[in-house]
């Protein structure tokens, strides 16, 4: 029981995503930072940032659902760290992994989604209505391109979960290159599900203040705040195990090495991506993701059916 | 002969009562006293017939005994023509000009705001340029008008 | 012509360039040599014309007669808006402009620079 | 609730998109806009007002104020009123060097616009680098006339400083390091398909909207009308200054930035002229303290369109009535044109393609309210009446009051 509770509460939970989540977040913005040509925040600014909103002061509009709006962030994190816990990081096997845990895992990742939704239509103010319904719009369009892409790489390693496919890739490294292109489209659809720069638009900050996020404030915004870093950390590694399955059988600690190796080069590529691009309307988004993103997927599945025939077990 | 004094000349030609009122100030500017009951007649062919076709701005001015409205018409962006015209201050309206140009709708408003010139055929709309909160019969532009004796309201509005 | 990620050398380059800010309290940034920044007062030109009143656009400067030719002048920082007309209106060069311009200040009347006529220097601290 | 009716939604005063206060009333059906109302008005400080109690010299400073950005515009546009009705013949190279500080004026202006809108479009990558050059222009600016924003270049019959050679040689390398860097903008700017797909096609203002409703500056030039007041009425030193009028037939957001992109590269050049033909003698002429009788309409072509000051003259030091008309005035009747059934998204950029500057716009009114003669609230009196306000309203600050007055008075 003591070994559960250290695994949620402590290793491959909630204190070291938290602090992996700071840590992202700096190195997310002290790059992009450094893209743009500028010196950056300091390393303990996403810290600072945090503390100053939980002295803030919680103002919740009159016909909000104060309820709601208390556990939305709650809902959101926990639906993250919980993912986590199939996705390995010490050592090829995750703590806890059975046939079917990938799907369990896409799943836990769309709650987040869902919950910013909920915030925003509940929270009643006109900005974060039109917010929420952005979120789900956006939500259709990026979600099938993103579950194709990573069940096509299940489908070629024959195994509905993480932890085989990791050591079904480590066996057979030369399969590794199939998956390039569903690597690719994966990338792109987080920046959807992240709402990085080129499809922030729920969160669009030019036209509806902050999207969904509007009425947010003080300690339920820091929690949010965090959410979005575990979710970054969360949806990285979740990528690195799938698509890069570098592990082979050192000694756990090293493969733990190469673990943050994999999920800070997934972070620099996103926030290249992110100072990039402008940000894409809505209608631009929806058709970008289903004339190019999804028929890519498509192309990547069946790729990965005809491979799965050829190549030997 | 240039082309403002060809100007100036079909303007006194067509209307004998601006016969020494239109005045030539420099090159590209001439200033026009209209009479008020010829405005609109003048206007509309200066408009029409002499394409002046753009309106820079209308000024309002408190001249002590009378309000003057200054017209500031330009012809493809090179000669501005002034009209103006003077309006008594018991009951001061005008017309609108809106027909002519669209644009000259928030210059209209402004006069109404600040100096109280009523200008018939202005359609309701937002105020501009003073607060909501400000009172109806305080015009700040006039001479008169000064910071210091606005009565409370108008201090309140500002607060 | 449509390739998305054209800026995308532009990125890389900067990357490994020296950043083009600074950090600005820790690093000092200074204003060049022509700057109008805090006014500078010498008491010993002054002939107490008061030119330099009538023509400050924001009524920042008062000079006053101390004693026989001896003026001071008292200059309010937070009202003056740093135009330097009074430089140029004063027929005897007695006002001067100087580059510094971090004046900020806790307590507005500590901004009230006094240059007294004698010694001629203001008698402002840092903050 | 059935979706029939239209939702609306108020954009401003206080919006990150907008960086001035004025206020938006759209109402939407879903993602797409069906009208549009402005309200102006929120920066309004009576400067007009304000104007009449000043001498010329004090209302220098006061209309140079009226705009950050365009601040050599107006006081240009003041000061060639008030020399045209006093007769003052000012310096040729008093001209050339209004000209001068105008073109820098103008590219630092442009530069911050083309940040402005990468920004409202989320491509925040292009504001940090042009602002990052436009540090370059701002320099030049504050060395040579001592200040990075309200430049006092200025007065009455003249410049009040000179440009001597060794500035010359800055502003050349400056003006070479700043046109290769516009042209990777425009290089950008015709290529980056992110970009182009969020401008193009956006804010329309066909020919004969644009000379109906009366626009001007790039926002006219853009839809095809060829009008510059440099061209047509030319002041200072344009008359021999040879320039090409950028005009472009998009009429959306595209052919503005295509057209103020354009008028960047005149400008480096107008400045190589400028620097190669300004003659020597001096810089300012004596000018008489009390204006004659007389009244004069003076216009400039500001960054953002044609700027138009009429100043009038009762003998006296104080003008008796001074009219602005700002170049946004003019445009901001067709943003409600232009946001005609487009989407919500496109609203921040169409607003911002107008380059709108609502400090220009609001002349304002009463600036102190004086309680018997002319004098202006004190910083105390200020205070006594905003605790009386709030105690109207129930909320009493006195106690937090006495104890911030205590740590004030020990001090």
């Amino acid at each position: 029981m003591g070994i559960a509770i250290f695994h949620i509460l402590v290793f491959p939970g909630l204190l070291f995503l938290t602090i992996f989540g700071f840590v992202a977040e700096y190195f997310d913005r002290k790059l992009c930072a450094r893209l743009q040509n500028r010196i950056g925040p300091p390393w303990f600014q996403p810290i600072a940032d945090f503390i100053k909103l939980l002295g803030k002061e919680e103002i919740m509009p009159r016909e909000a659902d104060v309820i709601v709006l208390k556990l939305i962030p709650l809902f959101a994190l926990v639906a993250c760290v919980t993912a986590i816990l199939y996705i390995p990081i010490w050592g090829q096997q995750a703590i806890f992994s059975f046939n079917g845990d990938i799907i369990v895992v896409l799943y836990l990742l769309t709650i987040p989604t869902l919950a910013y939704f909920l915030g925003g239509w509940y929270s009643r103010s006109v900005y974060s209505m039109i917010g929420a319904v952005r979120t789900l719009t956006q939500l259709f369009a990026y979600e099938v391109p993103l579950f194709m892409c990573i069940l096509a790489s299940a489908l070629l390693a024959d195994t509905w979960s993480i932890s085989e496919m990791v050591t079904f890739y480590n066996h057979h490294l030369g399969y590794w290159f199939c998956n390039l292109l569903g690597f690719a489209i994966a990338i792109v659809c987080l920046l959807g599900k992240l709402e990085k720069v080129p499809f922030d638009i729920p969160e669009a900050e030019t036209e509806i203040v902050a999207g969904s996020f509007t009425e947010f404030g003080g300690k339920l915004l820091a929690l949010l705040r965090m959410t979005f870093n575990i979710e970054l950390v969360v949806v990285a590694s979740l990528l690195a195990a799938v698509f890069l399955p570098f592990g082979l059988n050192f000694h756990p600690a090293i493969i733990f090495i190469l673990y943050l190796i994999q999920v800070f080069s997934i972070i620099a590529v996103i926030t290249f991506l992110r100072s990039l691009f402008a940000r894409l309307r809505l209608d631009q988004m929806i058709a970008f993701c289903w004339k190019y993103l999804a028929p890519a997927a498509f192309a990547q599945v069946l790729i990965n059916l005809i491979l799965k025939g050829i190549l030997p077990r | 002969m240039t082309e403002e004094e060809k100007i100036k000349q079909e303007l006194e030609e067509k209307f004998g009562c601006l016969k020494d009122k239109v005045v030539i100030k420099r090159e590209r500017r001439i200033f026009a006293d209209v009479p008020i009951e010829k405005f609109d007649e003048i206007f509309a062919f200066t408009v029409k017939q002499m394409h002046f076709d753009a309106i820079s701005a209308i000024t309002g001015m408190d001249s002590g005994d009378l309000f003057t409205v200054m017209y500031h018409l330009n012809k493809e962006g090179r000669i501005v023509l002034n009209l103006t015209i003077s309006v008594n201050k018991n009951n001061p309206s005008i017309k609108s000009v809106i027909p002519y140009f669209a644009s000259a709708d928030i210059y209209e408003r402004e006069i109404t705001d600040l100096l109280g010139i009523q200008v018939e055929g202005l359609p309701a709309g937002n105020r501009y340029p003073l607060p909501d909160g400000w009172p109806t019969n305080e015009h700040p532009l006039r001479k008169d008008w000064k910071a210091s004796q606005s009565k409370k309201e108008v201090r309140n509005a500002l607060l | 012509m449509i390739n998305p990620g054209k800026i995308a050398g532009l990125l890389l380059h900067s990357l490994f360039k020296k950043p083009a800010t600074i950090d600005y309290p820790a690093q000092p940034s200074g204003m060049p040599k022509g700057f109008r920044g805090k006014l500078k007062f010498n008491a010993k030109l002054c002939i107490g014309c008061k030119l330099c009143m009538r023509d400050c656009p924001s009524d920042a400067i008062i000079i006053r007669k101390v004693g026989e030719k001896k003026f001071e002048a008292e200059i309010d920082m937070a009202k003056c808006i740093y135009c330097a007309q009074c430089v140029d209106s004063c027929p005897k060069k007695a006002l001067e402009s100087t580059p510094e311009f971090e004046l900020a200040h806790l307590d507005r009347m500590k901004l009230k620079v006094v240059f007294s006529a004698d010694t001629g220097d203001d008698t402002t601290e840092k903050t | 609730m059935r979706y029939s009716k239209d939702v609306k939604i108020p954009i401003g005063p206080q919006h990150p998109a907008l960086k001035e206060p004025e206020s938006f009333l759209i109402s939407l059906r879903g993602e797409k806009i069906t009208a549009a109302s402005v309200r102006l008005g929120y920066n309004h400080r009576g400067i007009e007002k304000a104007c009449e109690e000043r001498t010329y010299i004090q209302d220098l400073y006061l209309i140079e104020r009226i705009c950050g950005i365009c601040s050599h515009s107006h006081s240009t546009c003041f000061v060639q009123a008030v020399e045209e009705i006093a007769g003052i013949e000012i310096p040729a190279r008093a001209r050339y060097v209004r000209t001068l500080i105008g073109e820098l004026e103008r590219i630092h202006s442009h530069l911050l616009w083309l940040g402005v809108a990468g920004h409202e479009i989320g491509f925040d990558t292009l504001l940090m680098y042009t602002w990052r050059d436009r540090e370059i222009v701002m320099d030049i600016l504050a060395s040579t006339t001592g200040n990075r924003v309200n430049y006092g270049i200025n007065t009455i019959g003249g410049v009040r400083r000179d440009i001597n050679p060794q500035q010359n040689q800055q502003i050349l390398e400056a003006v070479g390091i700043l046109e290769d860097r516009t042209k990777y903008y425009i290089s950008l700017a015709t290529s980056e398909s992110t970009l182009i797909n969020r401008l193009s096609g956006v804010g329309l203002l066909s020919m004969e909207d644009a000379k109906q409703l009366g626009a001007v500056g790039p926002v006219a030039r853009a839809s095809g009308i060829a009008r510059d007041v440099r061209k047509d009425d030319p002041y200072a030193a344009y008359a021999d200054l040879d320039f090409k009028v950028i005009t472009d037939s998009h009429c959306d957001v595209y052919g503005r930035t295509l057209v103020r992109m354009g008028e960047l590269m005149q400008s480096y050049s107008i400045i190589r002229q400028i620097i190669q033909k300004i003659p020597g003698g001096p810089i300012t002429v004596k000018s008489p303290r009390k204006i004659p009788v007389g009244e004069a309409v003076s216009r400039y072509e500001a960054p953002r369109g044609e700027d138009m000051h009429y100043v009038r003259a009762n003998g006296t030091e104080k003008p008796d009535r001074v009219k602005v008309r700002a170049p946004t005035l003019a445009n901001i009747q067709a943003v409600s044109k232009m946001l005609e059934d487009r989407y919500l998204a496109d609203l921040p950029i169409v607003i911002a393609a107008i380059d709108p500057c609502f400090s220009c716009t609001d002349r304002t009114i009463a600036v102190n309210m004086s309680d018997g003669n002319k004098n202006t609230l004190t910083w105390q009196s200020l205070r006594l009446q905003s605790l009386q306000w709030y105690r109207d309203r129930g909320v009493d600050f006195t106690e937090l009051n006495k104890k911030v007055m205590e740590r004030f008075s020990t001090k």
